[in-house]
């Protein structure tokens, strides 16, 4: 079995591999791209469906000190993941051959996004936190590459680098975390330190855990590193989709819950996680309600959900948390998915741009419909099932404390900001007078390679709730539900009195910081960019005087110390005979003295 | 050489020579410190024209009118010649003492003060007897010809071979008319 | 203290012959001049035949200001005259009049009077050179050229005689001179002059001087007294050439009849005489045949006369 | 009479001399200054002549020989001195550096104007 699992995290390696190395020839790159991920996600599934726990290893590298033994250890928490992001990653390689055909660079997007997918696998599967970490690293790599696809635009190019530092940024507090729970645990495999975390004492497990919590924080783009998630929307949509469901955002969340028990035996970390948690789901939910740009409100919302899942980590509840990774992952999936066909055909991002789209696109519409519902958690779509899970955890541990209980009430409160912020962007993209005349190059719906990946994505989007068969939590539900519909009833009823203007003018004057994210980028910008620019102009000012003038005053000095010896070749006949007769005259001087 | 007398008392021969020193180191000095070529070159006669009257002293004759003549009356008027022919100015010109002065000055004055000392250690107690009663009598003309074409004949027609060669090669050098190769 | 004497009397004597007979012959040249060309010459001053009027000019020279030029190097300007003149002086004194009548015997005279005569260009140089004109350095750069070329047969002329009379001493000379010298040494004797005059830079040799070329070249800015030293010592250098060339060529005192002393004066001024005749007679020669008579000419001639007389020298000994 | 006062006057003139060798800087100067130390060695070899009375006359024959040379030596260094400053319109002796490295500056204006006056002939 471990060689399905290690077939599923090469062949998509070997798809990318080919790809970029292969025939330059669309056809090929798309075949190369798709029937991978198609096959990574059969073995996947047939993992998952195996239910068996799969676990080996492939060689023990001796570094000296701890040993890094390179293996795959499928879990059942690994297998449920591995299906989410293959599927994913096979609706995103399906739908970019319709989305991205005609793009020029597309054998490299393919290529990128199978090394994406592989990355996320290993990650998923990984026996060792070190194999992990490699996986990790791979994933931010692409995330950068993806993300710059249309680097031509300086734009995106600085979205790109934005969230490869960001995540970066975390990426050294997850390395140095690994070392922490390593060293602590005397081996790097994850099994290892989930068996011995008793034996360390509290403040390394809190100082490790809170390290993973960083790269956590920069990877799943929580509070305060989610500033990059925003602004990879410059990528194209198939890999938003792909960021925001299944890979980059999933892997933070699935990283906590792989470990959870070490992170259960921290609760100053998970103070920690609640904390961000509830200041990200609530912040990130007002900001999408703000947002003009459909994708930018998915994006907010994606952040939002993610901080769900990260309260009922800190709620101490994997499995719930889980459960709304998987849902979140197909509906959110299905979103961007949708919002893809709709951008392709209006050929534009904002939703001003956007209005009456109903009847040109029915499926889309259709599908659309289904992930707004699943992530305003309305019976029976699956976000329903999943949110209730969240809340109720939260809600279980409300009751331990007051801390606890404000997330919880930051929790209720989000839900009905969701609400309002899903019926906006619903109705003011299917809703109310066309805003653009038919535009000519494409009507109606998109190209079935884009069609059929929503429709695919909508089933499990609606219905991956029923398959986990967990009974709803009656009291939760209700409130959630009617806080969800009590949003959407206010934004409906705005909308209801113009048709044409964006419901969240309601906001007043609070609409423009929220739009703006609380200004996070210009605090950040202030706080940590400008000073290192100055930084950086010092060192390049020191570099220019001080390292450069050494260098600069050390020619200089051997061009005197030449010019000395210069001196004596300066074919001035008089400075010769000065020599030669100053020589004589010492000769003669130590002649009489010592004669 | 018989015993020295006393350097407090002197001669009159040897009043006369250190007057006639001092004009011709007084001249020299002038000669390499003065700002004007043309007058360089009259301080030069000064002081060979000093030296002369040195030779005088010594005895040495017709060495001193050889010096007269040869000196003064060809040497300095050929230098003044190449100094005309050089447009030298009326006039100090600032730039007759090169950078190389300190270190020369240097030079000069180790050189002077090492040879001082060594002469003054080997030749202190040395001493002749000029005066007409003394026996030296040797700087005539009859003498020095007898001399140079006794004992000095190859030397004498060597420098004859010389001096034939310094003319043709003067000549050779000053000519514009005559091209290289 | 009778030594002391009789050297002060004798440059008291020597002074009071310098400073007569280059007078005498000045007005000479005045007359013979005149006359030669057909008119009087200076009539009225003295009385007789205008014999004062040379000291006439000296006294209208001392009353002339005196001028020394702007651009000129004023130091080197004024001393020019006294070295001109200086050497002349010197070489007076060693010149015999008569047997005994002279001023000191050197040993080795004619090498003293030819190194000490050489000195006097020096004068014509200085004076070229620091009256910060361009016509007065071109002729002190003629003057210092001329020099140079004609040292060399003067010299080589005079040890000609040196060599028949087997002494450098000018008295020795004189005595050990016979009448037939004059044919033997001829050619010296003409060499000698020639050169001579050429020192002199006399007509027909005054290129340097040149008044209608270069306007008297190294003299043209002085005035007043300093011009008069230059005139002095241009006669004064007649009579010692005039002198020397007696000595050592035409037996000096030696003569019939008349004493020493008359006999030597007589020679003199019949040099003398020849000199301004000559000066009268021949047109001045360009630079380029001065140089040319001087190492084409007289050289050869010298060395021809150092021939013959080492010859004839041999074949008497 | 002391030896000792030639000696000392001569060891003067030779060291004035060695001084304007090297301090001057127009060639003829420089001319002069190699006469004061030539006739620095005159004067030592006629003291030492009269001192030793030298039955050969050495000293002062020698001396003698060195005037010659001095004349020519004179000679041929105003030659050379005289072509020099045809060519470069200078006897500075520091700017005649052709013993160094060849610098631009320094080439060209001597052969130029050489050329030219070949063509003019």
């Amino acid at each position: 079995m471990i060689v399905v699992a290690a077939l599923a995290v090469l062949l998509p390696f070997l798809g990318a591999v080919g790809g970029l190395l292969g025939p330059r020839s669309v056809r090929w790159a798309a075949w190369v791209a798709v029937v991978p991920a198609a096959v990574s996600a059969v073995l996947a599934a047939w993992l998952a469906i195996g239910r068996a726990r799969v676990s080996g290893t492939l060689t023990l590298i001796e570094t000296g000190s701890l040993p890094i033994s390179v293996g795959l250890d499928v879990t059942e928490l690994s297998a449920l993941t591995g299906v989410l992001a293959t599927v994913v990653a096979l609706a995103v390689q399906v739908y970019s051959v319709g989305y991205m055909r005609y793009e020029r660079r597309y054998r490299s997007y393919s290529a990128f996004i199978s090394l994406f997918t592989s990355a996320m696998l290993l990650v998923v599967y990984a026996a060792d936190l070190i194999v992990l970490y490699v996986g990790w690293e791979i994933m931010g790599l692409c995330s950068y590459l993806l993300i710059g696809h249309w680097w031509e635009d300086r734009a995106n190019s600085r979205a790109a680098v934005k969230a490869f530092l960001v995540t970066r940024l975390g990426d050294v507090g997850f390395l140095f975390g690994i070392f922490v729970l390593g060293f602590g645990a005397g081996s790097f495999r994850i099994d290892d330190i989930i068996t011995r975390f008793p034996e360390m004492s509290p403040a390394t497990l809190t100082v490790g855990t809170l390290l993973l919590l960083a790269g956590v924080a920069g990877k799943s783009a929580q509070a305060p590193l989610h500033t990059w998630l925003p602004d990879a929307m410059a990528g194209p949509t198939p890999i938003s989709a792909l960021i925001h469901a299944a890979t980059m955002v999933a892997a933070g969340i699935f990283v906590v819950a792989r470990l959870f028990p070490v992170f259960a035996a921290a609760p100053g970390t998970l103070t920690v996680l609640g904390a961000m948690a509830a200041l990200g789901m609530l912040g990130a939910a007002l900001a999408a309600l703000a947002q003009d740009d459909l994708k930018r409100v998915l994006a907010y919302s994606t952040i939002s959900q993610l901080a769900i899942m990260a309260g009922a980590l800190a709620a101490r509840d994997a499995d719930a948390a889980i459960f709304h990774l998987l849902t979140h992952g197909a509906f959110k999936a299905l979103l961007f998915l949708c919002a893809g066909l709709v951008i392709h055909r209006v050929a534009t991002n904002l939703m001003s741009g956007m209005g009456g789209l109903r009847r040109v696109m029915p499926i889309t519409f259709a599908t659309m419909t289904v992930g707004f519902a699943a992530l305003m958690g309305l019976p029976p779509a699956s976000g329903f099932f999943s949110k209730d899970a969240a809340l109720a955890a939260m809600g279980e541990a409300a009751r331990g404390g007051v801390l606890n209980t404000i997330f919880y009430g930051t929790a209720l409160l989000t839900v009905a900001v969701t609400g309002a912020y899903a019926t906006r962007a619903w109705l003011r993209t299917f809703f109310g007078p066309p805003a653009v005349t038919a535009d000519d190059h494409h009507t109606g719906e998109g190209p079935a390679t884009m069609l059929w990946p929503v429709v695919v994505l909508a089933v499990p989007a609606l219905l991956l709730g029923f398959a986990v068969l967990t009974p709803p939590h009656l009291g939760t539900a209700v409130l959630s539900v009617a806080l969800s519909l009590l949003g959407a009833g206010v934004v409906y009823a705005v909308w209801r009195r113009d048709r044409v203007r964006d419901p969240a003018r309601l906001l007043g004057p609070l609409r423009v910081p929220f739009e703006r994210a609380f200004y996070v980028d210009t605090v950040y910008s202030t706080l940590f960019v400008r000073p290192v620019w100055a930084l950086a102009r010092l060192v390049v000012r020191t570099d220019d005087t001080v390292v450069d003038g050494a260098v600069r005053g050390s020619g200089r000095t051997a061009q005197g110390m030449s010019g000395l010896l210069r001196f004596a070749q300066n074919g001035n006949a008089q400075v010769y005979v000065s020599g030669l007769l100053a020589g004589l005259l010492v000769i003669v001087i130590g002649a009489v003295v010592l004669g | 050489m018989n015993e020295a007398p006393s350097y407090l008392s002197p001669t009159g021969h040897e009043i006369v020579f250190l007057l006639l020193g001092v004009v011709a180191v007084g001249a020299a000095l002038l000669v390499v410190t003065t700002r004007q070529v043309v007058h360089a070159a009259l301080w030069l006669v000064v002081c060979l024209g000093a030296l002369a009257g040195c030779y005088l002293v010594l005895t040495a004759e017709f060495v001193a009118w050889v010096q007269v003549l040869i000196y003064v009356g060809a040497v300095v008027v050929l230098l003044l010649f190449g100094i005309m022919l050089t447009r030298a100015p009326i006039g100090r010109s600032a730039d007759l003492n090169s950078g190389n002065r300190v270190v020369a000055a240097v030079v000069a004055l180790a050189t002077a003060v090492v040879l001082v000392t060594v002469v003054a250690d080997g030749f202190r107690h040395a001493y002749v007897d000029l005066s007409p009663a003394g026996p030296v009598k040797q700087g005539t003309a009859e003498a020095v010809g007898a001399a140079v074409f006794r004992y000095w004949v190859l030397p004498f027609e060597a420098l004859s071979v010389l001096l034939l060669a310094a003319l043709i090669g003067a000549i050779v050098l000053s000519r514009t008319d005559i091209r290289g190769r | 203290m009778a030594e002391v004497l009789d050297l002060v009397l004798r440059l008291v004597l020597i002074l009071a012959v310098f400073l007569v007979l280059p007078l005498i012959v000045g007005q000479t040249e005045h007359k013979v001049m005149a006359h030669m060309q057909s008119r009087l010459g200076p009539m009225y001053a003295g009385g007789f035949h205008g014999w004062a009027q040379l000291i006439a000019d000296g006294v209208k020279f001392m009353q002339k200001e005196d001028v020394v030029p702007a651009a000129a190097d004023r130091r080197i300007f004024s001393i020019a005259p006294a070295v001109a003149l200086v050497p002349y002086l010197v070489v007076l004194a060693v010149i015999p009049i008569g047997p005994g009548l002279v001023g000191t015997d050197l040993n080795v005279g004619l090498f003293f009077v030819l190194a000490v005569m050489g000195v006097g260009v020096l004068g014509s140089i200085m004076a070229g050179w620091s009256s910060g004109n361009k016509f007065s350095v071109l002729g002190g750069m003629r003057s210092a050229a001329q020099l140079v070329s004609y040292e060399l047969p003067l010299v080589l002329a005079a040890s000609s005689v040196a060599m028949a009379a087997g002494t450098l001493s000018l008295p020795g000379i004189v005595e050990a001179w016979e009448w037939w010298w004059l044919p033997w040494q001829a050619i010296g004797l003409a060499v000698f002059f020639i050169a001579g005059l050429a020192e002199l830079r006399r007509p027909p040799f005054d290129m340097p001087i040149a008044e209608s070329e270069i306007i008297m070249g190294p003299m043209t800015e002085y005035t007043g007294i300093r011009f008069a030293l230059f005139l002095l010592a241009e006669y004064a250098g007649i009579v010692v050439l005039s002198a020397l060339t007696t000595v050592l060529f035409l037996g000096g005192w030696q003569g019939p009849l008349l004493p020493g002393p008359v006999w030597t004066l007589i020679k003199v001024f019949a040099l003398a005489f020849v000199v301004i005749w000559v000066r009268v007679s021949y047109p001045r020669l360009r630079e380029d045949q001065l140089q040319k008579l001087a190492w084409l000419g007289l050289v050869p001639l010298a060395l021809l006369q150092l021939a013959i007389t080492g010859v004839v020298k041999v074949a008497l000994a | 009479m002391h030896i000792l006062y030639p000696v000392v006057v001569s060891v003067l003139l030779f060291s004035i001399g060695i001084y304007g060798v090297l301090a001057r800087r127009n060639t003829i100067l420089v001319l002069m200054s190699v006469e004061l130390m030539l006739n620095a060695v005159n004067l030592n070899l006629i003291a030492f002549n009269v001192w030793l009375e030298d039955r050969l006359l050495g000293g002062q024959v020698l001396s003698l020989f060195v005037i010659v040379i001095a004349a020519a030596e004179l000679g041929v260094g105003l030659a050379i001195v005289l072509a020099v400053f045809r060519n470069r319109r200078t006897v500075d002796l520091d700017r005649l550096r052709d013993l160094s490295e060849p610098e631009p500056e320094h080439e060209g204006r001597g052969d130029g104007a050489a050329a030219k006056e070949g063509v003019g002939r």
